[in-house]
């Protein structure tokens, strides 16, 4: 279970405009440590977003997203008071979930 | 939260079959997650890694506007702002053509979200970025070269 | 992913955009391409997980004496975070010195706390996965200050000798390549490489380019680091012995250089290249 | 700079008046707080907070010394310099890029004897190199805007060895006198500014 996520959105008329920050080291498996050891890859594999429990956006995505993942997207038909719930999975099957109210 | 994450997208009963089935699948509607495309994330070139998604042949389109720096101040992270305005785009697609693996991810809008999407990638030397738009069962494509420097010991 | 990244060029020439002459001009589009996508960049820090992760270390009871910081004081009264970043560092009767941010953050961890300050100065800055306490806490409480003027104080006797201190610290030249760091830091639009060099000796805008960023996230590596780190590694370059974690050495010079950015705006926890 | 005026100005008043507040006091109360605080890292000695006559004058005029005092230091510095035995000048340019670019040396994370010149640090050299920095001019063409004679290798020779022999309060490190570089390192650094195949003079 990673650290927290940061997740923000804006309501503009019916759309959420959502920004979410991700701690995680999105570790490429190329990389070596000082002691010239192949550092293992260790990445987020799968997003998803939900609004009130029900899935609107997701990603698949491989070590090439940069460390400390940010994204944003835009979701329809949101409103003040709905529950939007991101979760990710990385490629240890470690997963992550959290929960923000619109527009509060 | 406690749950199997298989299980909960596709039902335990039909996961196996339902994998099978989009193993070598499109960049297609979000009825269901497909499985991460492993075959593509592996291709050491966006056409091959394009070719696994089943989208090799997208038409060029400028309907695909792509965000990025013309020179990216630090390989690490690149901000990168995909907007597509073809009607019914149900998702957009990322590449980096001269990354060592240069798919990047997909990013599915088809359930309920704009197409539009901001990511942060790793670029490792000046390259094409490209984004693949899935609409209506066709597949489009635009590109934007981002130059990268390495500079000194900044800090 | 191409290691090269993460490392510096320290051999051989620089790759990229070679062959091409470099003009006054492209260095200028080159640099407000840079300004461009640094406010992108900033209007999603990652250094905001930073903030989160110091407020729940904040707030939460640890420690060998089982207390959180809320009895803290930086300055504004026990407790009080909102606002205290741009009013340090400052002078505390308890210690009887001027103290910044970090060092009073130590000082509360060591005192309400119980934690002992070897343990906190063993291994004090940020290193791939591995983030110092004291660096979360003082993004939490950098980001309580978001959008306010910074305004450290000077009413003190001992916080304008601190200044005064501070400017001698910056301005002595000495080790094996003479340097002190106003060497590079006491003109306009001087640079390392293409790194910008921030002229700390005039006071306003000037000087508050080069404090105001800080603590920030760090592209490179993808790690947070404080002041604590930045004051570290420019001694480290200055080819100086090194300066002890936390001490009254940084604080005076961290004093000098957030007088004289003095009235300028604090933008919150920053991003670096 | 007005400070070295104030600096001046106030010793000579704190001279005759012990205690007082002025820069003086400052400046020792400064100097004790650095003995305090900092420790030996690595190759980087503690002993290294303590000035040479060189180093204390350009802190005390805030790099802008009497030019009485300047000339005499100069001097001193220009007679320490070591010129190389063989009276040869010029090494191999291309190591000598390999060193200009070269920013390791002196710190206490550099492993002793190991350094390269950082000249591209705060110098242009190469056209072909874009990141290069501008705390010091512009050398591009060194060679060829000033002509190719073994004067100006000499010159080049010393500058890089001691610069402090030529601007007493000069930024630049004295590489030979500080034991960063090498006599060979610095005719491979005399070469990559005075060679005319050296891509500083394309």
């Amino acid at each position: 279970m990673g650290d927290p996520m940061k997740i923000r959105a804006k309501l503009e008329g019916d759309i959420a405009d959502v920004r979410v920050l991700m701690a995680h080291p999105m570790e490429t498996g190329q990389r070596k440590d000082a002691a010239g050891k192949v550092i293992p890859a260790h990445f987020i594999k799968e997003i998803r977003a939900e609004l009130n429990g029900k899935v609107v956006w997701t990603a698949d995505i491989s070590q090439a997203v940069s460390r400390n993942p940010v994204f944003a997207f835009k979701v329809k038909g949101a409103k003040g008071g709905d529950k939007l719930r991101i979760t990710w999975e990385d490629n240890t099957g470690d997963k992550r979930t959290d929960e923000i109210t619109l527009g509060s | 939260m406690d749950y199997t994450r298989r299980g909960l997208l596709r039902g335990a009963g039909t996961a196996g079959a339902l994998v099978a089935a989009f193993a070598t699948g499109a960049l297609r509607p979000a009825d269901v997650f497909a499985a991460w495309n492993k075959s593509a994330f592996d291709a050491k070139s966006t056409a091959d890694a394009m070719k696994a998604l089943n989208v090799a042949g997208a038409a060029d389109s400028t309907d695909i506007v792509i965000r990025a720096p013309d020179i990216a101040e630090n390989g690490a992270v690149v901000p990168i702002d995909i907007t597509s305005n073809i009607p019914g785009t149900e998702s957009i697609s990322l590449f980096v053509d001269k990354n060592p693996f240069p798919y990047v991810g997909t990013f599915d809008v088809a359930k309920g979200a704009m197409p539009y999407v901001h990511v942060r990638v790793k670029i490792g030397e000046s390259s094409n970025v490209r984004a693949v738009v899935a609409a209506a069962g066709k597949y489009y494509q635009a590109a934007k070269e981002v130059k990268v420097t390495i500079g000194g010991c900044g800090g | 992913m191409k290691h090269a990244l993460v490392l510096c060029a320290a051999l051989g020439l620089a790759a990229g955009l070679a062959g091409q002459p470099v003009s006054a001009q492209s260095e200028d589009r080159t640099a407000a391409e840079f300004d461009k996508f640094r406010e992108v960049l900033e209007e999603a820090n990652p250094a905001e997980l930073w903030e989160v992760k110091g407020e729940a270390l904040w707030k939460t009871k640890r420690g060998p004496k089982n207390a959180s910081l809320e009895q803290c004081d930086l300055g504004l009264g026990p407790g009080v975070v909102k606002g205290a970043y741009v009013q340090l560092p400052r002078y505390f009767e308890d210690t009887g010195k001027v103290m910044d941010v970090e060092q009073r953050i130590v000082h509360c961890m060591v005192t309400l706390q119980g934690f002992k300050f070897e343990d906190l100065a063993k291994a004090p800055f940020s290193r791939g996965d591995y983030t110092p306490d004291p660096v979360s806490l003082v993004t939490y409480v950098a980001g309580q200050s978001r959008e306010m003027k910074i305004a450290a104080p000077q009413s003190h006797p001992q916080e304008r000798a601190t200044y005064e201190i501070g400017k001698q610290i910056f301005f002595y030249r000495a080790g094996p390549w003479d340097f002190a760091c106003a060497t590079c830091h006491s003109e306009d639009g001087k640079r390392i490489r293409t790194q910008n060099l921030p002229n700390f000796t005039k006071p306003g805008e000037s000087a508050a380019r080069g404090y105001i960023g800080w603590p920030g996230y760090r592209m490179t590596g993808g790690v947070m680091h404080t002041l604590q780190w930045r004051m570290n590694d420019c001694f480290r370059q200055q080819r100086f012995p090194e300066p002890g974690y936390a001490s009254d050495t940084i604080a005076a010079l961290l004093t000098y250089m957030a007088v004289n950015a003095n009235g300028q705006t604090y933008r919150g926890p920053g991003i670096k290249r | 700079m007005n400070r070295a005026i104030v600096f001046a100005g106030l010793a000579a008043v704190v001279a005759g008046c012990a205690g007082m507040q002025g820069e003086t006091a400052y400046h020792e109360q400064a100097v004790a707080m650095m003995k305090r605080d900092f420790h030996t890292r690595g190759i980087a000695q503690v002993d290294r907070l303590n000035q040479d006559e060189l180093q204390r004058v350009c802190t005390q005029y805030g790099d802008h010394p009497p030019a009485d005092v300047e000339k005499r230091l100069e001097a001193v510095e220009m007679a320490s310099i070591k010129l190389p035995a063989d009276g040869k000048y010029m090494g191999d340019w291309k190591r000598g890029q390999r060193i200009a670019a070269d920013g390791r040396g002196m710190t206490w994370s550099d492993k002793p004897g190991v350094s390269g010149g950082s000249c591209y640090n705060c110098h242009q050299l190469s056209p072909r190199e874009t990141s290069f920095g501008n705390v010091g001019p512009s050398l591009r063409a060194f060679g060829k805007t000033r002509g190719f004679t073994v004067e100006n290798q000499k010159y080049v020779y010393q500058r890089v060895s001691n610069s402090k022999a030529f601007v007493l309060c000069s930024a630049m490190p004295r590489f030979g006198h500080s034991s960063t570089l090498t006599e060979e390192q610095i005719k491979d650094v005399v070469a990559y500014l005075m060679d005319p195949n050296s891509p500083v003079n394309q």
